[in-house]
């Protein structure tokens, strides 16, 4: 089930909250939609499950338009942020639920909700009510309830959000492994960046009302489009720094000690480089008159460090090192660039060059 | 939750069965009904507003018209009070529940003369050569006549009258009223009743009821609205305050002043509470309709009831006072056929053997001049001669405009408005200011009522 | 070359043709059934309240601009006559003034009555929940049972009060005939109706009274007394409001008790508002009249109601 | 609510006290009516009322002698009808407030809950007429009709669906059940506190009719309680006191019996409501 959305503009009140947003996605592929709250990704994501209208655009199926086309006759199914239950019908019911309101016959249900129970290991929570269930299970009643239509799609709608951060994961997987099992073609909307990247085999941005990028999620963070992207994927956070640049040797300087070689001639005299944390290094100086930065804090996490400093210029930057260091803040350090990183348009934010070593 | 869901249950299982357990009784009501409601018969809806023994002496009476004829079957339904059933009588005309006959009183005849809604039974009079309407009393006949034609036949009639508790009277020694009372006469039995309980026993009471000061003006030959009552143009006026009116009031505040008096205000109520004072001992003297004699006897298995003529001014001739009660309407909204056996059941009704079982059952007076021919009421004077009085006060009433009845639209509007009079008048208002607040709330009613008519004002 | 044209063309076309189609498809929302169950569900319920409540208001005003004859038809056109003569009778402004002298006094003894059982009520002690379903008894009674009950302990001769006064050697009262008495005696029997619903209501707001601040105020050593008036008072007064307006706005609309125990007597005491549309329109025939006294009842309880709007706003989002 | 343990004897012993002295006074009522039902009429209207022969012959002549048994059918038929056409239509009509899209939907909102403000009692004129000429008069449909419907009761379940998630709705969409289907199976079992509340509201309300069936019924065949025991009590002139008290007795237990199943309702819905 391949699925295409073709220049979809969607405007509440003459607002606009989605414009002109293109995107294909192939059968079986997991699809992630990221972006932060607000920018309209649930939007299109109802959009595209027919529950709410379009504006403008097309959106195809299979390459059939399926503008207009009732939710149900869409062929298929969708698993919510809060899960969607009904409070006073049991497990079971709940899954049977829709399949009943099409009426399906009896033994087709049965046979289903059985293998759907089984699918997300909940054969024997069948009678109980969603209350008595922890949220773990809830979100995996409202899978069971996609598995058992048998649609061919799958949204999904941020499903993780009200989970703690230990069943998160666990279900990541285990979501992956359904859609996999199932060959389902899943878009799946998140605002969690490590979902998305973990999951997805492509993902799509969103930001502003626009798509920003559609990649691979390594593609995404190899090479993001544009200053967001980079920004809103990688933990910790890119270094976001501005800097000058020289035609004479295609080197943008953010102050003596890091500079940034280019591969590429460029026409503008100030970019904004970006530098992936783990992308910098820096060494302690004794002398507090030399280096160029001076620590501000220090996360240690076991297997890595986490440094953030100010460069005398005035701007902040996080190091990461892959080791447990023994530096306290005040020090000063000496911050230089391995050589990974963007340049950024100083105006549209665009992507302009990519720096790859030095 | 699972208690919740538990009270729910318990509050279906409950309201089902008592519905299943009515639902069988108000059946079986229904095929008692339609079992009689032979379905060749004609149906004759049948309105009346009589209550207590009234009701269910009619009631006989329609059962027995039932049984004997097969054609017709009259269904009888209360309908409250006199006032009530006129406005739902108007306002039902031409829909499917309205009566083809209907009881209205005395206070409708204007009302439903100009309402255009009637058939007149002089139609069916002038038509049955059965029936002889001049053995119906000419004095009752009068009242709801109208240019020389009968528009109801008159059917419970009554006079007002004054009833005492001559057991009580007895018991403190006390000289019972003459037959034709004045208000002095009435004033010196209340008022040593009052002393000579110690206070225990009120005196005297008259209902707060407009009716009664209608007839206590007619009793001094005067009018309550001008042009003689309207029965010689469309009344324009009222004329609450005369001779007659300022007379009666004065001596009610005579009574009140000296305590004796006992006020029980107005409507439904105000007459049983004071019937129960009065068959408890607790109240001398009442004037109410003679309509109330059967259940007076009734109540006071061990006393002794006294009646006398409605009292007049003291220096004065009684003039008489104007029938109450009601008449039977037939409504024009029905087919012929109905009509002739609304015709036929009023025909029924007025027979002397009916009348005579109406006086003895009810206390309303046997219209028709044969009735007294019968044993039944021959019977009935003899064991208790005061039940004579009311007849003997209708016999002796020479007809004449002012005891006629009034011929004015808005009676009911009239007696409220008199009510309102009475009742400052009884808590001790100046008479005349009390009146003129009267006459001129039905001034503004009598003039809004001609103008949306087309009539003059 | 010219089939290439022409295969340009038609190409051109197609895409032309798709364009219109997919402007068409757009045009089509996914719930285009939408109109139609708006329709079906909201129907009846519109339809209904057209024919019984908006429509007889705007007739009930035209009425009242007419004069009606004895047939209750509207004959003469005479404007604001009917509302001149009202507001200037002295039978109506009187009906006015003992309106709002039943209202307020059946409001004030309610809420009054209300807060005593619902404190007392809310104390858990031993077998409280047998006094609680008394206390909320009287909602089970309705109008007619109520003033049957009620007529026969104010009876002047047979009733039970007068038997008592009378055991005690105390003044017998007139009950049904000073107009004093009689305004009593329906304010008594009406808030004793109402009492088993304001019970209630003022109940389930002191059970929600939340327990730690009555700790709070118990360390901080505060009487009962100014608890219940500082504390208490100011945490329930939402449902304090809400049942005041109701009541306020139910006793504007008494009809029934009135009807079966005074008639609106004696002397008009007790002819409230309600009793006097009656009155006028279904004995009287005074279709005019009723109509303007309706109109202005409408005012009253729609200012009544859009307070009980613009407070629940704030409570409430639409 | 407070420390009973903290409560001396004393205390506790006028808490009581001040407990029975309400319930009397909310009792009394009950008691006197239910006393003088059980006594014959001869013995009250003399003022007898402290005698010690008893019976329940009023309760007899009661049910023999008059249509209280047609009244209590009547409107035991008429609450349940009314009960069952306000729910189904309030819910019908608050459900196309919350789950259906179209256009003006708040101005009709507004439309409806300004009908609050507009009293029945203002304008039993008109209605008359529009009975009348549906030829209602004298019905069961005729004292129904004009309240099968009320602002109260969708303003209430308008409340109660928009507390559902909408993602059930939406999920609901997905599935492909119609607006009917999930008016069924999702909006009214979810929201059942309510439409029992509102069941038990509407049922009162309708037992409570006075003035609506006053005016249009003409007939013991179709008077409710309320105008039927108006009737008996003008009829008895006598005022046969015994055998009205015992009418209303036997008429006060069936509320009294939906008033205790249906208590928790009447509180939790009215607060929900209107209150919160």
């Amino acid at each position: 089930m391949s699925i295409e959305f073709k220049n979809i503009t969607k405007t509440y009140d003459q607002a606009p909250v989605l414009e002109n947003i293109n995107a294909e996605i192939e059968n079986g592929e997991f699809f992630a939609v990221v972006g932060p709250s607000g920018c309209g990704k649930s939007t299109l994501l109802r959009m595209l499950a027919g529950l709410i209208d379009i504006t403008d655009g097309i959106i195809k199926i299979n390459g059939k338009q399926i503008n207009g086309l009732a939710a149900k006759d869409r062929n298929l199914t969708m698993v919510f942020q809060d899960y969607a239950l009904f409070p006073f019908l049991n497990v079971e019911d709940n899954i049977a639920f829709g399949l009943k309101a099409r009426k399906m016959p009896e033994e087709e249900i049965k046979k289903r909700v059985a293998h759907a129970l089984e699918m997300v290991d909940l054969s024997d929570y069948k009678e109980r009510k969603p209350r008595d269930l922890s949220g773990g299970q809830r979100q995996r009643v409202a899978l069971a309830r996609a598995i058992a239509s048998d649609a061919k799609i799958c949204l999904m709608d941020e499903p993780l959000s009200n989970l703690d951060a230990q069943l998160r994961v666990k279900m990541r997987s285990e979501i992956r492994d359904l859609q996999q099992k199932l060959g389902l073609t899943l878009i799946y909307v998140t605002h969690d960046q490590i979902e998305a990247m973990t999951m997805a085999d492509h993902i799509m941005v969103l930001n502003d009302k626009h798509v920003q990028q559609i990649d691979t999620p390594l593609g995404i963070y190899n090479q993001p489009a544009n200053e967001f992207v980079a920004n809103f994927f990688g933990s910790p956070k890119i270094n976001i720094l501005s800097g000058n640049y020289q035609s004479n040797n295609h080197e943008i300087t953010i102050d003596k000690y890091l500079k940034i070689k280019v591969n590429k001639k460029l026409d503008k005299n100030d970019y904004v480089v970006g530098i992936r944390p783990n992308q910098m290094d820096f060494e302690t100086i004794d002398n507090l008159k030399e280096g160029n930065a001076s620590v501000k804090n220090v996360s240690n996490l076991g297997s890595q460090t986490i440094v953030s400093a100010l460069l005398d210029n005035g701007q902040t930057v996080r190091i990461v090192k892959e080791n447990q260091l023994s530096i306290a803040p005040g020090e000063r350090i000496k911050a230089t660039s391995r050589g990974d990183a963007f340049v950024f348009d100083p105006e549209k934010r665009n992507l302009a060059a990519i720096s790859v070593g030095v | 939750m699972k208690n919740q869901k538990r009270v729910i249950y318990n509050l279906i299982i409950v309201l089902t069965v008592a519905f299943l357990s009515l639902l069988p009784v108000s059946l079986l009501g229904n095929k008692q009904a339609s079992a009689a409601d032979n379905s060749k018969r004609i149906k004759i809806v049948f309105w009346h507003e009589m209550t207590g023994p009234a009701q269910t002496q009619l009631n006989e009476f329609v059962k027995q018209f039932n049984k004997s004829q097969s054609k017709y079957q009259v269904v009888s339904q209360f309908e409250g009070t006199y006032e009530e059933a006129v406005q739902k009588i108007l306002n039902t005309h031409e829909s499917n529940t309205s009566p083809a006959v209907f009881q209205s009183a005395d206070i409708s005849v204007s009302q439903l003369y100009h309402s255009g809604y009637i058939t007149k039974v002089q139609k069916f009079i002038d038509k049955d050569k059965s029936f002889n309407v001049n053995d119906i009393s000419s004095v009752a006949r009068a009242f709801y006549s109208q240019k020389g034609e009968l528009l109801g036949m008159p059917f419970n009639t009554s006079q007002p009258v004054l009833y005492y508790n001559a057991s009580l009277l007895k018991k403190y020694n006390i000289t019972p009223p003459p037959m034709n009372p004045s208000y002095s006469d009435i004033t010196r039995v209340a008022k040593q009743l009052y002393q000579r309980s110690n206070k225990k026993v009120k005196g005297m009471t008259m209902e707060v009821y407009g009716w009664l000061f209608d007839q206590l003006i007619a009793n001094s030959g005067n009018y309550s609205v001008n042009n003689q009552n309207g029965r010689l143009a469309t009344p324009t006026k009222a004329s609450f305050i005369n001779s007659g009116s300022l007379k009666a009031m004065e001596w009610i505040q005579e009574n009140v002043k000296s305590g004796d008096f006992i006020n029980y205000g107005s409507g439904t109520n105000a007459s049983a509470n004071e019937m129960a004072a009065f068959l408890s001992g607790k109240l001398g003297i009442f004037m109410e309709s003679s309509a109330d004699i059967g259940q007076l006897t009734l109540g006071m298995k061990n006393q002794k009831l006294g009646v006398t003529y409605y009292p007049h001014a003291d220096g004065q001739k009684a003039n008489g006072v104007a029938i109450g009660g009601a008449a039977l309407w037939i409504s024009n909204d029905k087919s012929s056929e109905v009509q002739q056996g609304a015709w036929n059941f009023i025909k029924y009704l007025e027979s002397a053997k009916n009348q005579a079982t109406w006086q003895k059952a009810t206390g309303y007076l046997a219209l028709n001049k044969n009735s007294k021919k019968t044993k039944t009421l021959k019977n009935l004077y003899k064991k208790n001669p005061a039940l004579k009085v009311p007849s003997e006060q209708l016999a002796k009433t020479v007809p004449n405009n002012s005891n006629s009845g009034i011929f004015v639209e808005g009676i009911v509007q009239e007696r409220i408005i008199l009510n309102t009079a009475l009742d400052q008048i009884y808590n001790g208002s100046n008479i005349k200011s009390s009146l003129t607040q009267a006459e001129e709330a039905m001034n503004s009613y009598i003039k809004n009522n001609n103008r949306a008519n087309g009539w003059r004002y | 070359m010219e089939e290439e044209n022409n295969l340009l063309d038609a190409k051109k076309q197609n895409i032309l043709e798709n364009s219109k189609k997919s402007i068409l498809a757009n045009k089509i929302s996914v719930k285009k059934n939408d109109k139609f169950y708006a329709l079906l569900f909201l129907g009846p319920s519109l339809l209904l309240l057209i024919l019984f409540i908006f429509y007889p208001m705007l007739k009930t005003i035209y009425l009242s601009l007419f004069l009606t004859n004895g047939n209750g038809q509207n004959t003469v056109f005479v404007g604001l006559e009917n509302y001149v003569s009202l507001l200037t009778s002295s039978t109506y402004l009187a009906s006015l003034g003992s309106t709002f002298v039943y209202v307020i006094g059946v409001s004030v003894l309610t809420i009054f009555l209300g807060l005593l059982l619902a404190s007392t009520a809310s104390k858990n002690v031993r077998g409280s929940v047998f006094f609680r379903t008394i206390f909320s008894s009287t909602m089970g009674v309705s109008i007619s049972v109520s003033a049957i009950f009620w007529l026969f302990i104010f009876n002047p001769s047979i009733g039970i009060l007068n038997q008592v006064a009378a055991f005690f050697h105390l003044p017998i009262l007139n009950w049904s005939t000073d107009p004093n008495l009689a305004m009593i005696s329906v304010i008594i029997s009406t808030v004793w109706m109402n009492l088993g619903f304001a019970f209630l209501v003022l109940f389930s707001a002191f059970e929600s009274l939340p327990l730690s601040l009555y700790e709070e105020t118990a360390i901080e050593g505060v009487g009962p007394v100014y608890r219940f008036m500082h504390v208490t008072i100011p945490l329930i007064s939402p449902t304090l409001f809400f049942v005041s307006i109701i009541t306020l706005i139910e006793s504007f609309k008494s009809f029934g008790l009135i009807d079966l125990m005074t008639a609106g007597g004696p002397n008009n005491a007790t002819n409230m508002l309600v009793y006097q549309i009656y009155q006028n329109a279904f004995l009287n025939g005074n279709y005019s009249q009723a109509s303007a006294e309706s109109v202005i009842l409408t005012i009253i309880i729609a200012i009544l109601t859009f307070i009980q709007f613009k407070y629940l706003e704030k409570k409430v989002s639409y | 609510m407070e420390n009973l343990n903290q409560w001396t004897g004393s205390k506790k012993t006028w808490h009581y006290l001040l407990l029975i002295i309400l319930s009397l006074l909310i009792l009394g009522p009950f008691i006197i009516g239910l006393w003088t039902s059980l006594l014959p009429t001869a013995d009250i209207s003399s003022g007898k009322l402290f005698i010690d022969n008893i019976s329940l012959d009023n309760y007899w002549a009661a049910l023999t002698q008059t249509p209280i048994i047609r009244y209590l059918f009547n409107s035991l038929f008429i609450s349940i009808l009314t009960m069952i056409c306000q729910v189904f239509f309030c819910s019908l009509a608050a459900y196309a407030f919350v789950f259906i899209d179209f256009k003006y939907r708040n101005f009709y909102f507004y439309l409806v809950l300004s009908t609050m403000m507009l009293p029945f009692e203002a304008e039993v004129i008109p209605n008359f007429q529009t009975i009348k000429s549906l030829g209602l008069l004298n019905s069961y449909l005729g004292m129904v009709i004009p309240f099968m419907t009320s602002a109260f009761g969708i303003f209430m379940l308008r409340q109660s669906f928009m507390q559902m998630p909408y993602e059930l709705k939406e999920a609901a969409d997905v599935e492909g059940l119609s607006h009917w289907q999930f008016y069924l199976k999702g909006a009214l079992p979810y929201s059942k506190l309510s439409i029992y509340t509102l069941a038990a509201y509407s049922f009162l309300s309708a037992w409570n009719q006075y003035l609506w069936p006053l005016l249009t019924t003409f007939s013991d065949d179709y008077r409710p309680v309320q105008v039927g025991l108006r009737e008996l009590q003008s009829q008895e002139t006598f005022n046969n006191w015994g055998m009205i008290q015992a009418s209303a007795a036997i008429i006060v237990i069936p509320t009294l019996i939906v008033l205790y199943f249906g208590q928790h309702y009447f509180k939790s819905g009215l607060n929900e409501g209107a209150v919160k």
